[in-house]
Formats: structure tokens, C-alpha cells, sequence
């Protein structure tokens, strides 16, 4: 582990200029320097990742977190609102893929049909009906795009930071006093696979994790549903209650809150 | 082995992380709603991705954080289902989806939040349109009952 | 069936289960037949005290060989407050050998002699009222409020009567003021009448002031406010003592104290005494806290008659026998009862000579008859004290007659109420003529009627104590009963006889009133005529309050010195002394009513000479404008607090309020300055968010590094 | 390893020629169906090229086939380029990767001395069941993109009908097969099989469950009654209004598909899949004549023909009912298959709770009980429905739009009054 926080304070450094050159309201010119930056930077951080067991696990994880990476990039820095929603369903993808390596298919599974198939696609919907352009000038622009990249770069580095110096300080398990031991090490690993195999990567993944959900967390289902259920309805109360709100006039006072934008609009 | 699921975490965490700072410069630059509400769900998927980590991480038998990350998913559709509800609304309103039509709950005596510039769209590439075959005469369009948008 | 413990209940839950009735329904269902649930429950509760005086009658014959002083009944419903160890007890033990004692207040309510003859006349007289009322208010915009009102006040008088306790008797005497100054202010579009309330409700508070202090020094005196003795169950619950209660606590008027004597003497006792004697002014128009009663008269007259005139104005001297021991353990506050009853029963009659509203006439009567009511009391001997209850009792009949009287004639007037407007109304009324003839010769105290009875038996009582200060009181009394006489048949005359003269205001109504009017007349009428008689000829009265326990007490006392006395063989004197004072009494009541028949059934002229004489000595105008204690109080009173008020005013304006205006101004300034951080912007605000999370993380790291 | 690989190989060339094939004939076949239903002949003339033999019009595929191929690939001026191209294929591989999960058999006896070939390209997924939906999900996009990109008001009505729809189906289809995953106590499909094998078909247990679902899955497939995205007589083609030649091919395949997965789905939910009492054996694994070989081609024909069965029915379907109006079809989704599968799946979960008992009560087979059970839930549920549900003559809603107009008018006085 030669970890430095270093690294990741200069891919941070180099990551917020990069999102502040691709974010609505830069020169395509702007755009090809902001590609070049966040590619250094997603190339400084590449570096930093850790062989995981085999080649196989290693290159799986690092394509699908490439994928779900620059989709989330994509996301945030496209004109085209129905263009973020797709990349936002690629980024989800690549997630639910990444959680499937951890083990945790059920939840990929429901990232994917929950995420993706109903919420993203009414999202999709909406945006289609609301701006089937896709051309409206407050997507073109965007709000303190230097201030928000660097307070979103400042939670990125302490958060990467922090994982580093934590995860690299003197950590005392019984896998490491087995490590520290040569002759047990393969017997250490040997037991921590298989204690993994019994636990969160079982082959009865599904049955445990329901028998978990409907046992322990019982309570907390209900009060899901509930929720559910209260959202359901409130939904209905708010669209249904408003059918025929007739569309608000513009304040005629100028120094009424409409932005330029709003006013060209109308 | 060990320090693969140290690799693991630390690998996971990582982009967990990305996500969540993505998501986070998502929401507070971009000035649709719906943009907007997309970087939040994109921050949920950085948490989630963490969770699910450190559930791995701690081998744990009870998947407390896959619980988390599913109660997390249901929470994260009744708000879909909320705010979807409330941007129509809004949208009924005003005819946009622009964040900064709605600011009047700032103080009375503070000037409103007007854009400075705008910038121009790109003059749409010339699109050729079919021609009709020469026995006919073109009728004559009428600019506001076009089937086809200008652009997409 | 009917337990004491469920008539002491029913009879005030019965008016306030219909003062909320018509409170809620009144407005908008009842409207005008708001009175039915007041009349039914009042009702309901005259008969229950019909039925309680009965049920303490016979439990008081069966007491009689018991050890006990008195009879009397007591019932707890619940603890309204208690706090423990408030009371350190200086010095001394008690029985279980605690330093201090706790202080609480029971809901408790206690039937005896003397409360149970009150609820009787307080439900009589407020039934009576209530019907009458149905007549004289029809057509009133707020009749349901009327009734509300009437409801709201009978029930607090009736609980003010039967609570057994010192702070519930604050309490409801507080309860009754309030009623009473709603209703004065009932007509509160009539400025005149707005101002009487607030007058009343103020001059009250110099009462009742002197009345709550008297309570806190009874508390701190005696170390309970409860009338009754309580004792300590082993489980630490507090309950009213029974007869063989080993561990009890004196109540102030209990059983323990009474048989035992044991009352603080000397300045403490006068302090206390006089002390709820302000308060007893205060409620009951004596001086010098009078003024308001008059002015009082701006109510309706139904009001003037239940209040005003038969109940709630004699709570001061129904408190007062209650507090008969406490008084008599004091002989310099007897002293100074006496003399404020004495001096206002004179300078009240005085006034009411030359007075031109009827209705004032009356309210000046009745300070007098109060007045001649706590002289009763003032003589600190059993016979005083039952003679001013018999006074009470009659005098609710025959005043709450001739107010009603007066407000019958009121209405078949058109409102017009001074006699100079109106006469010879005997023949366009012979029903309100007769029975106020009854009610007027009832308070002129001509035999047979009740006011000859109860006067005489206060004359007698005064009589009997010796010495210089009580014969100038008795001449006083004499004098007043004379005066009482003359003004009362110059009302009547007045009002009844000469040249019928009509104002033109009366309109259509110059008739007899109607029947819900007359018919409380009628047995208000037979009432004064009977109830002297019927009560003092068979002696069941002065025989039934002596069992009181309070006055019990005295009644031993009296024992101790009859004792004394038949050594010297006082009781033939004392016998003739009776037939004299009898025979000047009815001398002196014929006496005034021929001097106003003289008078106001003759020649006018000779009225206006005398007048003029009068007035040219100033007497008249003395007379007319009531000693000017108005004035005098404006001038004492009104006046410098309305110069502090300006001052405070000015104070509060110009030092206060800047300070509070300053301090105002700091978090505005302050506001003034973040108020850009309000912009509006959503992700403005989420980026705030942002900052405080990094913020946070910072130092978590900070910390945890 | 190598070896697994192959075998994946193997079977997902099959799976993908036999799909294509497979389709193509159908295409056929409903042709074939609808002409003679409407009493007319259809395509039966191309037979070989080049010779006059017809052989019943089995060459029209091919020949299809070829025309769409070579066809001219017309690409509108006004379209999102890079969505337009995604979309058709974006829909197409979803549509393919479904049948990484269905099995389209039981196993193959081991050929090399090692395991069983599972007949099913990815087995052991546990997710199974889960896994289709999530496909499902991804394909909605494809069409809701193609029908954006395409620039047209048809087609984006048409994609915003289809997603609308889909959403709106998955929730009963999801109910549907609650009920089964219920019984089963798993998601994946060969168990699901064999579960039915031992315990009996589940739509004799659970019809209820299997109207829910049948309904449901016709109506994800888009065809007759609810293709209202594609319908052609408002919406020309839907939302492949824009599109020709090959890509225009990839939706129709694609299209044809979904329905061959809601037939599967349905054959392997509801109908046992494989299996056929006394001639197929009910456990996975195959044994008897010919090392087991002759059971286990004997399962793929049972569950090929009971697919078909279920193909011929959506067709015959689709030529016998008219379409759906939109709001008919939410009706229909929300107030009526929702509710349903909602009652089933209760009933369902108080039998497998406490069936047992109540069998041994009643002194009856638990099955029997079950089905039994089911049946009347699918009476008594269905005379409800029809009593609460108008029906279509007097049904109060009003197409979309037409309520606007009718209100139009009182808006305005209001306007009036309230000034």
C-alpha cells in the first residue's frame, strides 16, 4: 500500500477545474481542456487503485468504475436534459454492476429495475414533456460553477483523504497477527474466504438477505411501506388537486424575481 | 485475503466518493430541477456504494448495509414520486423548469437573482429537407403548425 | 334517595350544568327560550335546598346529645392544590411531632344551620327572580346572555354559601363580583352603565384586597384555611374528620377549636378581624366603600333585585357570622362593626330621604338595612348574630319585593324610574301597588310584617349590650328605623298616590306588567307578610341557626355568661326591656309613615317649604348629593392615581420602552446585515449546507488526525 | 474453464439462431393466422428462388429477411443522431439478454463425464425472476429514446404511450409473479419448474395469479389489445414512424420477442414448463432411455410446444379484440390487475402459511385445499370486479382532452366572477 495523499490532493486540484470547464456555460474550447484535466485526474486516481484478488475482479471493477464514473460526469455536464437523464441510466448500470462484484445482487437487481426502469424513465418522461427541445437557456448556464466545483472537489479530497491515512494506519486484527506469520498466512486467507462464502458473498444470497429483511428489520419494512404508501397518496393529492391551476401570469413588477432567462422564455 | 478486502474497500470508498462529490457539484451548479434531482439520486448511489462496501468489508452476516442501501431505494422512490409530483406543478406554473424562477422566499429588500448573460444557441446546421417531386407545387408552410420541431 | 352529600352537590352543579347549556346553545338554538334550562335547574335547585334544610334539620335535632358544637356535614370531592411542608410551625409539635405542616386545599362543601337557610333564600329569591326576569327581558337582544349570566351568579352564590373553606370562599366571592359586574354592564352600550361596572368592579378590589390579606394571616395564624377539622389517614391521605378521628388538624371554625376555645386574642385577632371586615365592606356597601352599589342600579332590575339587593350583597354579613368566633375574640373589632353598621345605617337612610330614583331609594335602603345588619353583628353576642341572619333572611324577601316592584313599575314606565315623573299608579297597577305596599311595610318594620320582627330583634340585641357605645348605637338605630319609615312611604306615596301622571315614554306599556312578573310579586308579598311571623313567633328560626356550629360556640359562651348573670337576676329586666324596645319600635315605624303621609299625601307646599328651610341650611343639598362622597373620593383617590398613571405613563413610554426599543434594534441591525444570506436561490442554500458540512468534517478530522 | 466457456458459447449461438429463426417463421405464421381468420390465403408463394416450387410460402423469411437487409437506410435530417442509432439497438439486446436466464429445457445428460448441461445459458442465477424485470426495465428505453430521437409527434407520442404502459404493467406482472415466487421460495426459473413438477401446475393452483400475469405480460409485449404506442391508425407506426430497413427490422424482431419471453414466462410460470405428467418425470435431473437423452429432448419439445401453444393464442388474441383506449388501459392497470394481484397474493400468502393446517382439518390434500382455494378467489374476485367496473358503454371517462374542453367553459366564468 504506498497510499499518499498527495496524489489525491493533485487529482482533486485537477478534477474541480476540469468540472468547472465542463459545467453549462463554457466554450467547446473550454470543454476539450476540461476532457483533458478530468482525464488526468481520473488517470492520477487509476493509479491509485488496488489489485483486487485476480486480473479478472481487477479489470471488471476498474471498467465498470470507469463506466460509472464518466457517465456521472456525463450526467452533470450535459446541454441536453433528456442526454444527463440516459448517462445518469448508464452511471446506474455501471453501479448495479458494481455491486453485483460486491456480492450484493439483490440490490443490483433493484437498483436497476427500481432506478432505472420506473424512476429514471419518468424522469425521462417528464423531461420530454416539459422541454422536448431540450434547448432552454437555463440549461446552458449554470449556477457559481467555480464555487460549486471546488466545495464538490473539497468533499471529494477529505472524504478520498480520509480513507487513505484511516485505512493505512496500524490496524490490529486476527488477520493480520495471521499475516504477520508466514507460516499461517495461507490458512489466514483460506479461513477468511471462506468465512466471506458463509457470509455476505453466500450462494443462498437472495433467501438469506430476505429472511433478513423479513425477520430483523420487520418493523422497518412496514414503516417502508407506509411510506410507500403515504408518498403514493400524496402524489395523487398534489397533481390531482391542481388540474385546472391556470397558469400563474408573470409579475409585471421588474423587480420581481424572474430571471432574464424566465423572461426570454415568455 | 486480507489486504484484498482492505483493496476492496479502499477501491470502493473511492468511487463512492466520486460519485457523491459528482453528484454534489451536479446539484448545486446545474439550474434544471430535474437535472438536479438526478445529482441527488447519483449521490445516493455513491453512499450506496460505500454501504454495500463496508458490509462486504466487515463480512457481514446480517447485510446491515445492504439493508440500509435497500431502505434507501425506497425512500429514494417515494421522493421521486414527491418531487416529480411538485416539479409538474411547478412546471404548470411557470412554464419552465428553471430553479431561479422560484426565489421569491428571499428577504423583501434584497434584489432578485438575474442572469447576466445567456449564452446564444449555435445556429442549427441547415437541414436539407426532402424535395418534393417536380409535379407538384410547394405548399406553403405554415411556421406555427410544423409537425417537425426546428431541432432537437 | 336525597342524601345530604347529593343535594349539597346538585344544588350548584344544577345552574352551572345550565349555564353552560345556555352559554353554548344560547346564541343560536335557544335564543328566546334561553330561560328554560336556567328556570328548570334553578328550580331543581330550590327544591333540593328545600329538601337539604330538611334533611340538616332533622340530623341537627338528632345531634343535639352529642358532644359535638353544632351540626354540622361535611363533604370532600377532590384536592384542588396541596404542597407539603409550607407551613413551619415555629417552635411547636404537632401531633404526629412534625416541624411543619402541609399546606392544601379540598373542594370541599359543608351543610349546616346556617348554610342551609342561605341556600334556601338564595334559590328562593333567585327562582323567583329568574321568572320574573322572563317578563321584564323578552325582546332584549341578549337574553340568552342574560340568562348565562344569571346561571354563572347563582351558581357561584350557592357555592360561595356552602364551600367550607377559606380560598374557595375567596374564590367564589371573587366568582360573584365578576357575575355582578357583567351584569351591571349588561347594557354595556349604555356608557352610565359600563362605568357602574367598572366602578363596582374596582371598589370591590379595595375590598376584597383587605379580604385576601385577612386570608393570608388567617393561614399564617392559625396554619389552615379550611372551616372544618381534617385528619392524616395512616396512607397519607387527607380526609374531613369524623366525631372518634384520633389525629386531627383544628380546622379555623372546626369542631376542635370551637370546643376547645381556642382563638388568638389581641392585635392578631384584630387584624384578621379587621381585616375580612374590608372585605365584608367591600362586598356589602358599608362605608366607607358604599359608593358603588348606587350606581350599581344601571343593571337591569332583576339584577338589582338578586343581586343588588337580596344575595349577593349579604355574603359580607353571611361571612361574617360565619366568622362569628374569630369576631368575638376580638371586642375592638366588635366595636368597629358596630360602628360602621351604626354610621352607615344612618348616613344611608339620610341620603334616601331625598333621593328621586326609586331604584337609588331602594339601593340607599338597603345599605341602611346592611348597615343595621352588621350593628347586629357588631354587638359579638349570640342574639346579635342571629338577629342580623333573621334580618338577612327577611330583608331578601322584602327587598328583592320592592325591587322588583320598582322595576314592574320601571317597565310600565318605559324605563322612566324617577317618582317626580310619574304617580297615582295605584289604580293602573293594583297588583305591583299592593305587594309593594306589603314590601314597603315590611321594610318600615310595621308589625306583623317580617321587617318588624328582624329590626326589633336587632334592636333588642343592641339594646342589651351595655354601656355609653352601644345606647348612642341604639339611638342611632332608633333614629334610622324612624328615617326608614318615612322615606320608604315617600317612595310609596309617591309612586301610588296623587294625580296619575304617566310620562310619555311609557307608550303602550302603561298597564299592569305581565303574569311572570306579577306572580313572583305575589309570593314575594305573602313572603314578607308571613315569614317574620311563621319564624319568630314559633322560634324555630332563632331555635335551627343556633345549631350552627359557629354560633353554637357562641351560644356556649353565652351559656357561661348567662351563668354569671342569673346569679344577678337580670331576666325580669331584661323581659320588660323587650316590651319597650317593642313598643318603640312600632311607635316610631307608625310614626314615620305618618310623617310621609303628612307629608306626601297632603299639601305639596308644605314639602317645599320644609325643603327650602332645609335647603337653606345646606341640609337638602347635603342630603341630595349623597355627603359627596363621590366627590371626595375623586378628589383623595381618582386624582393623584391618575397622576401617577400619567407619570408611569411617561415613564413607560419614554425610559421602557426606548430600552426595549434599543434592544429591538441590536438584532435588527444584526438582521439588516445577514439578511443578504436570504437570496432565495435553493442552491445558494444548499451550498450553505455544503460549507457546514465541510465545516464539520474539518474538525471531525482535525479531531480524530 | 475453457470448457464452460464453450458450452456458454454453444448455447448462446443456439439460443440466438434458434430466436432469429424462430422468429422469422412466426412472422409467418401470424400472417399465415391472420389470413385465415380474416378468410383469406396470405403469403404462399415464395418458395425456392429460381424454380417454381412454393412450398407453402415458407421461403417468404428469407426473402423478407433480405428485402429489409438491403433495403435503403433512409435517415431523417431532423433526428438525434447518436439516439436514433442506440435506440433499436439498445432494444434489440435487451430483448436478447432476457434469455440468459430462461431455460428453454431441463438438463443434458453429462457428455464428457463431468457435470449435467444445464439448458439454460446462465444457470444458477439467483436473481432470476428479478433479473428479467431489470432487463424489462432497460428495454423501455429503447423505446422511449428511439421514439425522442426520432424527432416526430408520432413517434413521441407513441414512446411516451409505450413508456407510460410498460411502467404501469410491471407492477401487476410484478404481482403475478409474487404469487408464484411465493409458492416456490425462489427466483429462479428451473426451480420454479421443478417445483410445479412435484406440487402441480401453478395455474391450476393460482389462476387468479396467472389471469394477473397472462394480462400483464401480453400487454409489456405491446401487442393488439394494448399497442397503443405503435397503433398505426392514430400514430402511424409509433414510435418507429422514422425509422427503415434494418433498424426498422430490429424493432420488429425485437418486438416479436417480447412476446416469445411473455410466453416462456407464462409456460414456465403458470404451465410447468417442461414438464408433462407421466411422460416428462418431474426431477431436474433426466434419466431412463438413452442415458436420459430421449427424456431430455422429450422436455425441450414439451416446452417448445407449449410456448408455441401460447404464441398461437396471443395471436389468434391480437386478430380478436380491439385495441384499448389509453385511459381504458390505466383503468385497466391500476384499478383492476393491481388490485387483483394484490387479493391473490394475499390469499396466497395466509395458504402457504397456514394450509397445512387447514388441509389437515379439513382432512384434504394441501393442493387440493390450495386449488380449491384459488379457484373461488378467481370467481368471487372476478363477479366483483365486473360489478364495481363499468362496463365499456357506460364508462364515465372521457378520452384525454375532451375533459379540458368541457371545462374549459365554466373556468372562464369563473374567471369573471372572481375578478
Amino acid at each position: 500500500m504506498n497510499d499518499s495523499p498527495w496524489v489525491f490532493i493533485l487529482a482533486t486540484l485537477l478534477g474541480a477545474p476540469a468540472m468547472w470547464a465542463l459545467l453549462p456555460g463554457r466554450s467547446s474550447r473550454g470543454r476539450m481542456a476540461g476532457v483533458a484535466l478530468g482525464s488526468a485526474a481520473g488517470g492520477l486516481l487509476a493509479s491509485q487503485l488496488h489489485g483486487v484478488g485476480d486480473w479478472v475482479d481487477s479489470s471488471l471493477f476498474a471498467i465498470f468504475a470507469a463506466v460509472t464514473l464518466v457517465a456521472a460526469v456525463a450526467t452533470v455536464t450535459m446541454r441536453n436534459p433528456v442526454y444527463c437523464a440516459v448517462w445518469l441510466a448508464l452511471s446506474l448500470l455501471g453501479t448495479a454492476a458494481l455491486l453485483f462484484l460486491q456480492g450484493a445482487q439483490f440490490l443490483g437487481v433493484a437498483t436497476v429495475v427500481v432506478y432505472a426502469g420506473a424512476i429514471l424513465v419518468t424522469f425521462l418522461f417528464v423531461l420530454m414533456l416539459a422541454d422536448p427541445e431540450g434547448r432552454a437557456p437555463y440549461d446552458r448556464m449554470s449556477w457559481e460553477a467555480a464555487l460549486s466545483a471546488t466545495a464538490g472537489a473539497v468533499i471529494v479530497g477529505i472524504l478520498t483523504m480520509t480513507i487513505t491515512t484511516v485505512l493505512a494506519g496500524p490496524r490490529k486484527t486476527a488477520q493480520d497477527v495471521a499475516l504477520s506469520n508466514p507460516d499461517g498466512a495461507a490458512q489466514a486467507i483460506e479461513e477468511h474466504d471462506r468465512a466471506l462464502a458463509d457470509g455476505v458473498l453466500t450462494e443462498r444470497h437472495v433467501a438469506r438477505f430476505g429472511s433478513e429483511l423479513f425477520g430483523r428489520h420487520l418493523v422497518a419494512v412496514q414503516v417502508a411501506g407506509v411510506l410507500l404508501l403515504v408518498a403514493l397518496i400524496g402524489t395523487a393529492a398534489i397533481v390531482a388537486g391542481h388540474e385546472t391551476a391556470p397558469q400563474e401570469t408573470p409579475p409585471e413588477d421588474e423587480n420581481e424575481p424572474v430571471s432574464s432567462a424566465a423572461r426570454r422564455e415568455a | 485475503m486480507m489486504e484484498h478486502e482492505i483493496a476492496w474497500l479502499h477501491n470502493y470508498l473511492t468511487v463512492g466518493a466520486l460519485l457523491f462529490g459528482i453528484g454534489l457539484i451536479g446539484f448545486l451548479s446545474r439550474r434544471n430541477l430535474i437535472v438536479m434531482f438526478l445529482a441527488v439520486e447519483m449521490m445516493l448511489q455513491g453512499v450506496s456504494l460505500s454501504l454495500v462496501a463496508w458490509c462486504r468489508f466487515h463480512n457481514d452476516g446480517a447485510f446491515g448495509g445492504q439493508m440500509l442501501v435497500l431502505f434507501i431505494i425506497a425512500v429514494a422512490a417515494c421522493e421521486a414520486a414527491v418531487a416529480l409530483a411538485l416539479f409538474l406543478m411547478l412546471f404548470r406554473r411557470r412554464g419552465t423548469l428553471d430553479i431561479a424562477v422560484w426565489q421569491q422566499l428571499r428577504e423583501e429588500d434584497q434584489p432578485a437573482y438575474v442572469d447576466q448573460q445567456i449564452p446564444e444557441l449555435p445556429e442549427p446546421a441547415r437541414t436539407d429537407w426532402p424535395k418534393l417531386p417536380p409535379a407538384g407545387v410547394r405548399p406553403e408552410a405554415d411556421p406555427e403548425r410544423t409537425d417537425y420541431r426546428d431541432h432537437v | 334517595m336525597f342524601d345530604i352529600k347529593t343535594l349539597l352537590i346538585a344544588i350548584p352543579a344544577l345552574p352551572l350544568v345550565a349555564t353552560l347549556v345556555t352559554a353554548v346553545f344560547g346564541r343560536r338554538v335557544l335564543r328566546q327560550r334561553s330561560h328554560w334550562p336556567v328556570v328548570a335547574a334553578v328550580a331543581g335547585s330550590f327544591l333540593a335546598s328545600l329538601l337539604l334544610l330538611n334533611e340538616v334539620h332533622k340530623a341537627a335535632a338528632l345531634e343535639d346529645s352529642n358532644q359535638k358544637v353544632g351540626y354540622e356535614s361535611v363533604l370532600a370531592l377532590w384536592t384542588w392544590a396541596a404542597v407539603d411542608n409550607a407551613y413551619d410551625l415555629d417552635d411547636e409539635t404537632d401531633a404526629q411531632g412534625s416541624q411543619t405542616k402541609d399546606f392544601r386545599i379540598d373542594v370541599t362543601l359543608r351543610a349546616d344551620p346556617l348554610s342551609s337557610i342561605m341556600l334556601v333564600a338564595v334559590t328562593l329569591v333567585s327562582l323567583l327572580v329568574v321568572i320574573y326576569s322572563i317578563g321584564y327581558m323578552h325582546d332584549d337582544p341578549g337574553y340568552w346572555r342574560f340568562f348565562t349570566y344569571l346561571g354563572l351568579f347563582i351558581f357561584s352564590m350557592t357555592m360561595l354559601v356552602s364551600v367550607s373553606n377559606f380560598v374557595l370562599l375567596y374564590v367564589f366571592w371573587e366568582a360573584v363580583g365578576l357575575c355582578s359586574y357583567l351584569l351591571i354592564g349588561f347594557w354595556f352600550q349604555k356608557r352610565e352603565a359600563s362605568a357602574a361596572g367598572k366602578k363596582a368592579f374596582l371598589v370591590n378590589r379595595v375590598g376584597d384586597f383587605g379580604f385576601a390579606l385577612g386570608v393570608f394571616l388567617l393561614w399564617t395564624t392559625y396554619g389552615t384555611l379550611d372551616f372544618h377539622d381534617t385528619t392524616t389517614k395512616d396512607d397519607g391521605t387527607v380526609a374531613v374528620a369524623m366525631a372518634d378521628d384520633e389525629v386531627t388538624t383544628a380546622g379555623v371554625l372546626g369542631q376542635e377549636r370551637l370546643t376547645e376555645g381556642n382563638y388568638k386574642t389581641g392585635a392578631v385577632a384584630t387584624a384578621i378581624c379587621l381585616l375580612l371586615m374590608l372585605g365584608a365592606c367591600g362586598k356589602s356597601a358599608q362605608f366607607p366603600l358604599h359608593v358603588w352599589l348606587p350606581d350599581a342600579m344601571e343593571g337591569p332590575t332583576p339584577v338589582s333585585a338578586l343581586i343588588h339587593a337580596a344575595t349577593m350583597v349579604t355574603a359580607g354579613v353571611y361571612m361574617v357570622a360565619r366568622c362569628s368566633p374569630l369576631f368575638f375574640a376580638s371586642t375592638d373589632a366588635q366595636h368597629v362593626v358596630a360602628l360602621i353598621g351604626g354610621f352607615t345605617a344612618l348616613m344611608a337612610a339620610l341620603i334616601a330621604l331625598t333621593q328621586t330614583d326609586l331604584k337609588r331609594i331602594l339601593a340607599y335602603s338597603t345599605i341602611s338595612q346592611l348597615g343595621f345588619m352588621f350593628l347586629a353583628l357588631g354587638t359579638g353576642t349570640l342574639v346579635g348574630v342571629v338577629a342580623a341572619m333573621f334580618h338577612l333572611f327577611t330583608h331578601a324577601f322584602f327587598k328583592g319585593l320592592l325591587f322588583l316592584g320598582a322595576g314592574s313599575v320601571m317597565h310600565a314606565m318605559g324605563g322612566v324610574i324617577d317618582v317626580r315623573r310619574f304617580g297615582g299608579l295605584r289604580r293602573l297597577m293594583p297588583v305591583t301597588h299592593w305587594t309593594f305596599l306589603f314590601g314597603s311595610l315590611a321594610l318600615a318594620g310595621i308589625i306583623p310584617f317580617a321587617g318588624f320582627y328582624s329590626k326589633d330583634t336587632i334592636l333588642l340585641a343592641v339594646h342589651a349590650k351595655e354601656g355609653a357605645f352601644y345606647a348612642v348605637l341604639y339611638w342611632t338605630a332608633v333614629v334610622t328605623a324612624l328615617l326608614t319609615a318615612f322615606y320608604t312611604f315617600r317612595a310609596f306615596f309617591l309612586t301610588f298616590y296623587g294625580d296619575e301622571q304617566i310620562p310619555p315614554e311609557a307608550g303602550h306599556h302603561a298597564h299592569e306588567s305581565p303574569g311572570a312578573m306579577v306572580w313572583p310579586l305575589r309570593i314575594l308579598a305573602v313572603a314578607s307578610l308571613l315569614a317574620g311571623i311563621v319564624l319568630y313567633q314559633w322560634g324555630s328560626f332563632d331555635g335551627f341557626i343556633r345549631k350552627t356550629p359557629s354560633l353554637d360556640y357562641l351560644a356556649r359562651q353565652a351559656d357561661l355568661a348567662a351563668a354569671e348573670d342569673a346569679v344577678a337576676g337580670h331576666e325580669s329586666v331584661e323581659h320588660d326591656a323587650h316590651f319597650a324596645v317593642m313598643a318603640q319600635s312600632i311607635v316610631i315605624a307608625f310614626l314615620g309613615v305618618g310623617l310621609a303621609a303628612f307629608f306626601y299625601l297632603g299639601d305639596r307646599k308644605e314639602i317645599a317649604a320644609i325643603a327650602r328651610a332645609m335647603d337653606r341650611a345646606g341640609l337638602y343639598r347635603l342630603s341630595h348629593g349623597k355627603f359627596y362622597f363621590d366627590t371626595i373620593y375623586k378628589f383623595l383617590v381618582v386624582w393623584p392615581l391618575e397622576g401617577i398613571a400619567r407619570l408611569c405613563y411617561w415613564i413607560d413610554r419614554y425610559v421602557i420602552d426606548a430600552a426595549v426599543d434599543f434592544c429591538g434594534m441590536v438584532p435588527r441591525a444584526l438582521g439588516a446585515s445577514l439578511r443578504p444570506l436570504q437570496s432565495g436561490l435553493i442552491q445558494f442554500y444548499a451550498l450553505a449546507m455544503v460549507l457546514g458540512l465541510l465545516i464539520l468534517i474539518g474538525s471531525l478530522l482535525m479531531c480524530t488526525l | 474453464m475453457l470448457l464452460l466457456a464453450v458450452e456458454a458459447f454453444v448455447k448462446i449461438a443456439l439460443v440466438i439462431a434458434g430466436l432469429m429463426g424462430g422468429t422469422s417463421y412466426l412472422v409467418l405464421l401470424e400472417r399465415r393466422m391472420a389470413a385465415w381468420i380474416q378468410d383469406r390465403r396470405g403469403p404462399n408463394r415464395v418458395g425456392i428462388p429460381l424454380t417454381k416450387i412454393r412450398i407453402f410460402g415458407l421461403g417468404q423469411p428469407i426473402a423478407d429477411g433480405v428485402k429489409f437487409i438491403f433495403k435503403e437506410e433512409f435517415t431523417p435530417g431532423h433526428v438525434n443522431r447518436l439516439l436514433y442509432f442506440v435506440a433499436p439497438v439498445l432494444l434489440l439486446s435487451a430483448a436478447l439478454a432476457v434469455f440468459a436466464v430462461v431455460p428453454f429445457g431441463s438438463v443434458l445428460p453429462p457428455v464428457l463425464g463431468g457435470e449435467p448441461i444445464e439448458l439454460v445459458i446462465a444457470p444458477g442465477v439467483n436473481v432470476g425472476m428479478l433479473y428479467v424485470f431489470a432487463v424489462g426495465g432497460i428495454a423501455v428505453y429503447g423505446v422511449i429514446l428511439g421514439a425522442w430521437a426520432s424527432n416526430n409527434k408520432y413517434a413521441f407520442y407513441g414512446g411516451l404511450r409505450s413508456a407510460a404502459q410498460l411502467i404501469s404493467y410491471e407492477i401487476p406482472l410484478g404481482l403475478g409473479v409474487l404469487g408464484v415466487v411465493l409458492m416456490t421460495g425462489s427466483l429462479q426459473l428451473d426451480k420454479i419448474i421443478t417445483q410445479q413438477a412435484a406440487h402441480g401446475w401453478n395455474v391450476l393452483v393460482q389462476p387468479l395469479g396467472f389471469f394477473v400475469f397472462a394480462v400483464a405480460a401480453l400487454a409489456e409485449s405491446g401487442r393488439l389489445p394494448f399497442d397503443l404506442s405503435e397503433s398505426e391508425q392514430e400514430l402511424v407506426g409509433g414510435y418507429h414512424t422514422e425509422y427503415s430497413g434494418i433498424k426498422l427490422m430490429m424493432f420488429l424482431v425485437a418486438e416479436f420477442l417480447h412476446m416469445i419471453v411473455a410466453a416462456f414466462l407464462i409456460v414456465i410460470l403458470f404451465f410447468g414448463g417442461w414438464h408433462l405428467p407421466w411422460i416428462t418425470g418431474s426431477e431436474h435431473m433426466v434419466s431412463g432411455w438413452l442415458g436420459g437423452w430421449l427424456e431430455a429432448f422429450l422436455r425441450v419439445g414439451v416446452l417448445l410446444a407449449k410456448v408455441l401453444a401460447v404464441i398461437l393464442f396471443f395471436m389468434v388474441a391480437r386478430w380478436s379484440w380491439p385495441r384499448f383506449r389509453f385511459d381504458q388501459l390505466m383503468v385497466l392497470a391500476w384499478k383492476v390487475m393491481l388490485p387483483l394481484g394484490m387479493v391473490n397474493l394475499v390469499v396466497l400468502a395466509v395458504l402457504v402459511e397456514y394450509g397445512k393446517q387447514m388441509a389437515d382439518a379439513l382432512g384434504v390434500g394441501e393442493v387440493v385445499l390450495v386449488a380449491a382455494v384459488g379457484w373461488i378467489t378467481l370467481v368471487v374476485s372476478w363477479v366483483v370486479t365486473a360489478a364495481i367496473i363499468p362496463a365499456p358503454g357506460q364508462s364515465q371517462a372521457l378520452p384525454i382532452g375532451a375533459a379540458d374542453s368541457i371545462d374549459a367553459e365554466p373556468a372562464q366564468q369563473r374567471e369573471e366572477i372572481e375578478p
